[in-house]
């Protein structure tokens, strides 16, 4: 290996692919670096990513974006009108309001559901798992007893159950979704965090002292933090799912709400004349889901060689 | 000499399988001590029963003058003795670059002047400041077990336990790892403790020795004892016909 | 006599992302009916220069040689059935672990039943009494009992004896052996190396031995072939180990510590640049 | 040496009965607290959901005064962990209740309609598995090419689509276009009363009795269904099937098979699957116990008379009984299955067995 | 296909909760025990406001006007085969006072009470039965109601064979649950069809009743199938999955009738769609504000759309075809207008209010559409959906701030609905009297007394101008902005012969119904 006479240039690509990173931000610049060649070498996960990028601009943007009022229609004169008529470039679903529009505003809720469960769920999924798993004894069957009943729960019919006691409406189904989407995170986490338990490199930080709280929080939790992402951004595919099942089941989000799980139950009663009105926000879950699903599978194989073969 | 490290009777027992049987060793100050054994015989098993990783059940440890129980150690504890584990590959953490390993044990321990210190370190086991930033496997297996090496020595021990820290090296890197932590030893007036299945590396390093087999000790010898084949022990006279190679008769 | 195993300027590489890997760059050696070792340090290329033999590279791998024959078979003539063929019945391969390299899920006896009848049409009463023949032959006292075990069910020195029997029971003409014992304990080591060496007298084979352990190596074998960075960098007889010239042989056979020897510090290699050249 | 194996086999010998004993104790004490905590959890749900439950009893237009005495005769007066210790005391004893949806015992009603879900995601799992398990054998085997690139898309589009969109549209496709399979339901209502079910496995009921134009049509009903939920299997079988052969491919055994001239399809087909079996067996099992209780949408869709539309149903008409019942039974069927998937996992795995 | 003595409907039956006709007060259920059972009196269907006799041959009104007295026809027999006597229809009368189940009152405001009601209802001989009334109500009246699912007559025989003992209690007085179990899924009737099976949501199976007194029906079997969708229902009437159809939706009823083979049939019913607003909401209870809401709403669109075919625009609370009925229609979409009764009342920069909707169609379109046109006054409209029971709850509990839902007429004379809109003797929380204007807390001031007065007039016309008065008060003030009047709709395979759907849900009769 030659040691190279001068540094190259910050920011370059030798410098962020240097073996001797001479800081810290080159070295964690430089492994995030490497990660992204390597996720980026695959086409699919990038064409995950850019989905959600899009998916991304479009909520940002939907106010500008969007043709139409999302909510307001004109029930007498434009009312299921197909693709492309009048300036609808989807059609018009029977409140005769514009589905293009409707989808736009759609992907927030969408982007709000996800984030949301993410945020709810990874945590306490990873809270639960990584402490269950380092702690061992009855700490750990306590928590696993509740998240094997948790588990044990039909999902959907326990998200269904919860959100007919909290009533309907897209925070209780947000919540729904999160109280039935940590227990698999916990048990990825504790599976992992059992495995790196007797490791010696986690055998080695307890020989410094440090407590079981640093151990668990500083170095178990980064590393159950990869497969976590991953599964996360994978999930979210099925998250996006069970809300749009919710609201097909007229659960989740209330009308006029554009939530597209809920535009396809309403446009369901039309498939057989007008079937975009049920087709389209299908199309649209069915991107957005394959989307993550694409990232994550891409991420996988970025964030763990392993699991790549590489 | 005083005694640096003093285990008597030391039983461990994993699901009613006796990994150590009633083990006593005692240690003096400055001292270099070698335990050999077959694979299995309970070497790792009391180094980490000494250090806390594993309990033990039955009989006493005392290190320093302060004797523990099978379960708590306290930070002081980790002061005083440090430990260097057998595969290099494993005892890294892999996420997290040497600056952030060595920093670890600075930060819990509360040292002033870490910069300085990751430095020395680094410097002392013969990496240089090039090597701060990489991560784990960004280094070769002789490079690692010298991190390993300044991961342990940074917060200034006084008794080194080491458990196969060569076992999983070439040769070549072996000596040169051999070397470094006799020159510490050497600085630093540590007492070692030192696990091998390699009787070459044991008689080279160490001025006792004990003898393992199936969680108990069989005999503990002074090397030179070693050297002259005095031993009580037919077990022993096995692992010393082993070590020198093949022999067709 | 042509030599069982003659290699000529062997390459292997492996395409990866940073660019091409040389595992092995032009090794050349002859093998009559003799005990062979290779050493080397960790990533010098032994098991790739095995492996290559034979024909167990990963298929990204480019392999090259000048000559590559084995027996009268010219390998890089043969296509991928006729070199399976020859793998298990004329040459065979005994891998570092046993742990590993049996399969977890098929008793032993089967295991071993499978190759025999892979290459030769017995009958089941008739492979199994070879098969206890065999396992007998490694020195394993109760064969029909182990015969019936899973891998896991046995230590590491009798799992490493199974897989011997295994690959000898089709009788080959050369057998490498890629660290056979390392896994193993020292004690335990020596057991099977001592069958090793009375089956290969026995039965007259071609061994290539490949080990890290230059001592072992020279005690063990009649020949040793040094490698560094893919390359042989000498090529010694056992006997003449002590003479070797290349500073890599004898930074190896320096910086072992030995019992009763007082050298503090150990000597240590310093690799130069020019050697991997 | 033989002396120790021996040695250190008689003393694992000596603990491994009482470590027998002490894990069926962990097991029946995970399974009573799984259904305790399942029992309360909906026992609770059931209390805060929004309706009135006299009032699925007695209808909408009931007037006031009978909405009261229904209400005083299901207990709904009493404290509520009273009310949690008498439904506790039945349903320990087996009796979840009437459900006021069908006026049936729940335990009947479950009954009459669970064969039909276990039908359902027997068909799915079958389709999934005869035909996942050689994908992701293929897809690893041929990693990296056209046919892995497939694979992944069939996969992660499985993993995509919303079932009750694509189900939709399938029953647009195949039955108001092509009218190639039948109307949503399991049977036809010609033949609802020329057979007789006997098992409440529809299909094995006509196969018995040799009911062919039955069972064609038991098929047409089936077939868009079960192809459905197997495709979601497939999605989920297929890839896990690949990692678990990726993993196996690289294991050193594989190179030691390939050693003894074993062919490749001896050493893909038999040694590395016959070692991902161990693992594909709980990705199976998983995947079953998921379409069993995962299958409501699916149900809706396809108006299949299945546990999780009679759960759907109840919960909206605040059946609790029957949701309470129709809980447990799949929580206790997710645990069985479990268990089932473990004691596969021992006999498959020969290091688990004697461990 | 479908069997040709067979009749298959694709039907949305999930809220039969019972078939018990004591118990019975569903929709659907009514179907099923008209089909099934027999009354005293039904509904003339040619002319809405008369009754004619079913098993009463002829009946007699004492000039008190509170003892009527009813003669059977000769020779009737149950399915079972046994006969029907007067004692089978005084203990039809007997049970459903004394199990006192949701349509009880029906009979027990007569003053009928289960302690009373052996002497009130009682056979004077094998075919003469007897009913005495506490009051002398308009005798129209009194034999619509006497028309309901609730006085369908049971056999005796057969349910007390099947009766289970019951200890009695604080509530119920009885040692006998007079056959209740028993006939929540079971059969004793004598109707042209027999119930052979129903399972909740999924089917309802009637069979020819070969004991029938009258004319034999010429299905073998009529299957009623559990479908919830119209659009379902559509794709199996053309697929010939089905027969009738008849959950259909405005397009799909459009579809069908344009389809060669398909043919639709329809008749106004008694049902009336509207929103509500409870006048405990203080912005909802000022009088502008709900005159405001009236003005709010896109009749015309909605009626061109959403309710095309299977409703009619009718704003007052009589159904068309009730005694009395009127079919003032003042209202009309006037966002204008509204703006100025919302700034008269103060709140010209509108406000916020939540509407409970059941998850259901047309309903949930219907309130969407308000939705929008309110937000164009500067109303937010905020909708909870949920399925029926938890709005139906919150609605009992006076919980909601507007509710949108239907009324049907539970018996058909106008002061089934006249009862319920305007009714309210005491609008406290506790209350007994659970009518309409109850839930949504509003007095009605003078018009309970007129709506009681009207039932004692035994002149038709001026009844009928009495609750013309009504309709007229309540179109005004009334805190109902009412929508529309339900039309039910068929869609049906033209193999069919005399498909016809009655003016009310009891009856739809099948029985003359024949296949190809
Ligand atoms: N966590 C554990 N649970 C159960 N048994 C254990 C555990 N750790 C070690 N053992 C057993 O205890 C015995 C001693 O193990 P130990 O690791 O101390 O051996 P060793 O002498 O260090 O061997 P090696 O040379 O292979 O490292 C072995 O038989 C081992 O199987
Ligand atoms: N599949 C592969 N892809 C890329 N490089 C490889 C691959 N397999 C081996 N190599 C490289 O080939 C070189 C030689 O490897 P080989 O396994 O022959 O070493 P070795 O001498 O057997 O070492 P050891 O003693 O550790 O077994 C190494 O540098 C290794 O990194
Ligand atoms: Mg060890
Ligand atoms: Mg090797
Ligand atoms: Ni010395």
């Amino acid at each position: 290996m030659s040691i190279a006479e001068t540094p190259p240039r910050p920011y370059s690509r030798e410098w962020l692919l240097s073996d001797r990173p001479s800081s810290r931000r080159q070295a964690r610049l430089g492994r995030a670096y490497v990660i992204w060649r390597r996720f980026s070498e695959n086409r699919l996960a990038l064409l995950g990513l850019l989905i959600l990028l899009a998916l991304l601009f479009v909520a940002a943007f939907a106010d500008v974006l969007a043709p139409h009022n999302p909510l307001q229609g004109d029930l007498r004169n434009a009312r299921l009108l197909p693709p492309g008529a009048d300036g609808y470039i989807l059609g018009t679903d029977d409140q005769g309001r514009d589905i293009l529009s409707r989808l736009i505003h759609g992907s927030r809720l969408t982007l709000l559901v996800v984030v949301l469960v993410a945020v709810i769920a990874a945590p306490v999924g990873l809270i639960v798992g990584t402490v269950s798993g380092y702690a061992g004894g009855w700490v750990d069957a306590v928590l696993m007893r509740i998240t094997d009943i948790f588990l044990a729960f039909p999902k959907l019919v326990l998200a269904l159950a919860l959100v007919a006691a909290l009533g309907p409406g897209i925070e209780n189904a947000i919540l729904a979704i999160a109280v039935t989407s940590w227990p698999p995170y916990a048990r990825i986490a504790r599976a992992e965090t059992m495995t790196f338990r007797n490791s010696e490199f986690i055998s080695a930080v307890r020989l410094m002292g440090a407590s079981p709280s640093r151990i668990v929080l500083r170095h178990v939790m980064p590393l159950c933090l990869s497969s976590l992402i991953v599964r996360v951004t994978l999930d979210m595919a099925g998250i996006i799912l069970t809300a749009a099942g919710l609201g097909f089941l007229g659960l989740g989000a209330q009308p006029p709400l554009p939530e597209w799980g809920a535009m396809i139950a309403s446009g369901r009663r039309f498939i057989l004349d007008q079937w975009w009105v049920a087709a389209m926000p299908g199309f649209a879950i069915l991107i957005v889901s394959l989307g993550f699903n694409l990232l994550g599978d891409g991420l996988r194989d970025a964030l763990d060689p392993k699991e790549a073969g590489q | 000499m005083t005694t640096a490290l003093s285990v008597r009777d030391m039983t461990v027992v994993y699901n009613g399988f006796a990994a150590l049987d009633r083990v006593s060793v005692d240690v003096s100050h400055g001292e270099s001590f070698g335990i050999v054994g077959e694979s299995g015989s309970g070497k790792s098993t009391l180094l980490r029963a000494v250090t806390g990783l594993t309990c033990f059940q039955e009989g006493s440890l005392t290190v320093d003058g302060r004797s523990y129980d099978g379960r708590k150690r306290d930070t002081s504890f980790y002061r005083t003795v440090q430990m260097v584990f057998q595969d290099p590959y494993g005892s890294l953490h892999p996420r997290q670059t040497v600056d952030r390993l060595l920093l670890e044990p600075l930060v819990i321990h509360g040292f002033d002047e870490v910069d300085r210190r990751i430095a020395r370190a680094l410097d002392e086991v013969g990496l240089g400041s090039g090597f701060r930033f990489r991560y784990s496997h960004q280094l070769s297996g002789g490079q690692r077990q010298r991190v390993a090496v300044a991961r342990a020595l940074i917060v200034e021990p006084k008794i080194l336990l080491l458990d196969e820290p060569t076992s999983a090296l070439d040769a070549s890197i072996q000596a040169e790892i051999l070397n470094l932590l006799e020159q510490a030893r050497r600085d630093r007036h540590l007492t070692f403790i030192m696990v091998s299945h390699d009787l070459g590396v044991i008689s080279h390093m160490c001025e006792r020795v004990a003898v393992m087999k199936a969680g108990e000790v069989v005999e503990t010898v002074p090397v030179e004892a070693l050297e002259r084949r005095e031993f009580s022990q037919d077990y022993t006279r096995r692992l010393l016909t082993a070590s020198e190679g093949f022999r067709r008769d | 006599m042509t030599p069982l195993l003659n290699v000529k300027n062997l390459q292997v590489s492996f395409p990866t992302r940073a660019g091409l890997v040389k595992a092995v760059r032009g090794v050349s050696f002859e093998l009559g009916r003799e005990r062979l070792g290779i050493v080397g340090e960790s990533g010098s290329g032994k098991s790739q220069t095995g492996r290559a033999i034979m024909g167990l590279t990963a298929p990204q791998a480019v392999i090259s040689a000048d000559r590559l024959t084995f027996a009268d078979e010219d390998l890089l003539r043969l296509s991928l059935k006729e070199r399976r063929r020859l793998r298990g019945r004329r040459m065979a391969m005994v891998l570092q672990d046993p742990k590993y390299s049996l399969n977890p899920v098929m008793t032993i006896g089967r295991q071993i039943v499978e190759t025999l009848q892979t290459h030769e049409d017995v009958g089941r009463s008739e492979a199994k009494a070879r098969v206890l023949a065999m396992l007998e032959a490694v020195q394993i006292n109760d064969p029909e009992r182990v015969f019936t075990l899973y891998p896991h069910e046995v230590s590491g020195g009798m799992g490493q004896r199974a897989m011997i029997a295994m690959m000898l029971i089709c009788g080959p003409e050369l057998l490498i052996a890629d660290e056979p014992t390392s896994a193993l304990d020292v004690t335990v080591q020596i057991e099977v190396l001592g069958i090793l060496d009375k089956l290969v007298a026995e039965r007259g084979m071609g061994l290539i031995f490949i080990s890290h352990d230059l001592r072992l190596v020279s005690t063990f074998c009649d020949r040793v072939l040094v490698m560094y960075a893919g390359r042989v960098v000498e090529e010694l007889s056992s006997a003449n180990l002590h003479a070797a010239k290349h500073p890599y042989t004898q930074g190896l056979l320096n910086c072992l510590p030995q019992i009763g020897e007082h050298r503090h510090p150990l000597p240590v290699l310093e690799r130069k640049p020019e050697w991997a050249l | 040496m033989a002396i120790s194996d021996t040695n250190a086999t008689l003393r694992h010998g000596e603990s491994r009965a009482r470590r027998r004993g002490l894990a069926i104790l962990g097991f029946l004490l995970t399974v009573a607290t799984t259904f305790l905590g399942l029992l309360a959890v909906t026992f609770f749900i059931g209390r805060v959901v929004p309706i009135d439950p006299a009032l699925a009893i007695v209808g909408d237009r009931a007037p006031a005064h009978v909405v009261e005495r229904v209400r005083l005769e299901l207990g709904l007066h009493l404290p509520l962990y009273q009310q949690f210790w008498i439904y506790l005391k039945q349903a320990l004893s087996g009796d979840f209740g009437t459900s006021v949806l069908t006026t049936n015992p729940v335990l009947t009603d479950i009954k009459r309609v669970f064969p039909a879900t276990i039908e359902l995601a027997t068909v799915g799992t079958i389709i999934g598995a005869v035909l996942g398990v050689p994908l992701g054998v293929l897809a690893a085997v041929k990693r990296g090419s056209i046919i892995d690139q497939i694979v992944r898309v069939i996969g992660l589009v499985g993993y995509s689509v919303p079932i009750f969109w694509l189900g939709l549209l399938a029953l647009l496709l195949f039955y108001a276009k092509l009218n190639w399979v039948a109307y949503p339901g399991r049977v036809d209502i010609v033949y609802e009363y020329s057979f007789t079910p006997v098992t409440g496995f529809f299909i094995l009921d006509a196969a018995m009795q040799r009911q062919w134009d039955v069972l064609w049509d038991l098929f047409r009903h089936i077939i868009l269904p079960g192809s459905l939920l197997g495709y979601f299997s497939l999605a989920y079988i297929s890839r896990m099937t690949r990692s678990f052969m990726l993993n196996e491919l690289s294991q050193e055994y594989i190179v030691a098979a390939r050693a003894k001239g074993l062919s490749e399809a001896r050493i893909i087909w038999f040694h590395a699957l016959r070692n991902a079996a161990v693992p594909l067996v709980t990705v199976i099992a998983l995947s079953y116990a998921g379409l069993l209780e995962g299958s409501v949408l699916t149900e809706t869709i396809f108006a299949w008379p299945g546990l999780g539309l009679y759960i759907t149903n109840s919960l909206q008409n605040a059946d609790m009984n029957a949701v309470l019942g129709g809980t447990v039974v799949i929580g206790s069927v997710f645990v069985g299955i479990n268990l089932l998937s473990d004691l596969l996992y021992r006999t498959l795995d020969p290091r688990t067995r004697s461990r | 296909a479908t069997p040709a003595d067979t009749l298959v409907q694709g039907w949305a039956f999930d809220d039969i909760i019972t078939l018990d006709p004591a118990e019975a007060f569903e929709i659907s259920t009514a179907e099923v025990t008209a089909n099934t059972y027999n009354k005293l009196v039904g509904l003339d269907l040619n002319d809405t406001s008369k009754v004619v006799g079913e098993l009463a041959d002829s009946w007699t009104v004492s000039d008190d006007g509170l003892t009527y007295t009813f003669k059977l026809k000769p020779g009737l027999t149950f399915a079972s085969g046994n006969p029907i006597t007067a004692e089978d229809v005084a203990f039809s009368f007997e049970r459903a006072v004394k199990l006192d189940k949701s349509p009880a009152f029906l009979l027990t405001q007569f003053g009928l009470t289960g302690d009373n009601v052996t002497e009130k209802a009682k056979a004077a001989d094998e075919s003469t039965f007897v009913l005495t009334v506490d009051k002398p109500y308009a005798p129209s009246f009194v034999l619509n109601v006497l028309t309901s699912t609730v006085a369908s007559v049971v056999d005796k025989k057969l349910v007390m064979e099947n009766a289970q003992p019951v200890t009695p209690s604080e509530d119920y007085k009885y040692d006998s649950d007079f056959g209740n179990a028993f006939l929540k899924t079971g059969y004793a009737g004598s109707g042209p069809f027999k119930l052979r099976e129903w399972r909740a949501n999924e089917v309802v199976v009637l069979e020819r009743n070969d004991n029938y007194f009258g004319e034999k029906a010429p299905l073998a079997r009529v299957i009623y199938r559990h479908m919830k969708e119209s659009a379902g229902q559509r794709l199996a009437l053309e697929n010939g999955d089905i027969d009738v159809a008849r959950n259909l939706e405005p397009g799909d009823i459009q579809a069908i009738s344009d389809k060669e083979g398909l043919d639709t049939t329809s008749a106004p019913k008694g049902t009336i769609y509207y929103f509500s607003l409870n006048q405990k909401n203080e912005n909802l209870a000022k009088p502008e504000v709900v005159e405001a809401f009236k003005y709010l709403v896109d009749y015309d669109a909605i009626g061109e759309t959403l309710i095309k075919g299977i409703g009619t625009i009718h704003q007052t609370f009589l159904p068309a075809g009730q005694l009395g009925a009127s079919n003032d229609t003042p209202y009309s979409l006037n966002v204008e207008k509204a703006k100025e009764l919302l700034a008269k009342a103060g709140l010209a920069d509108g406000f916020s209010v939540t509407m409970d909707v059941r998850n259901t169609q047309p309903v949930t379109g219907i309130a969407e559409n308000v939705q929008q046109t309110l937000a164009q006054a500067g109303i937010k409209l905020e909708i909870i959906p949920g399925d029926g029971k938890q709005t139906l709850t919150k609605y009992r509990a006076r919980q909601h701030d507007i509710y949108i839902g239907q009324w049907g007429s539970d018996y058909f004379d106008p002061n089934s609905n006249a009862e319920t809109f305007t009714y309210n003797a005491d609008n406290s929380d506790e209350g007994t009297n659970k009518t309409l204007a109850w839930r949504n807390a509003w007095d009605p001031q003078d018009l309970t007394e007129k709506t009681q007065a009207a039932l004692l007039e035994k002149d038709s016309d001026k009844r009928a101008a009495i609750y013309e008065e009504l309709q007229k008060e309540v179109l005004e003030r009334g805190p109902f902005v009412i929508i529309f009047q339900q039309t039910e709709v068929a869609g049906y395979s033209d193999k069919l012969k005399n498909y016809k759907l009655g003016p009310s849900f009891d009856t739809n009769f099948l029985h003359s119904v024949s296949k190809e």
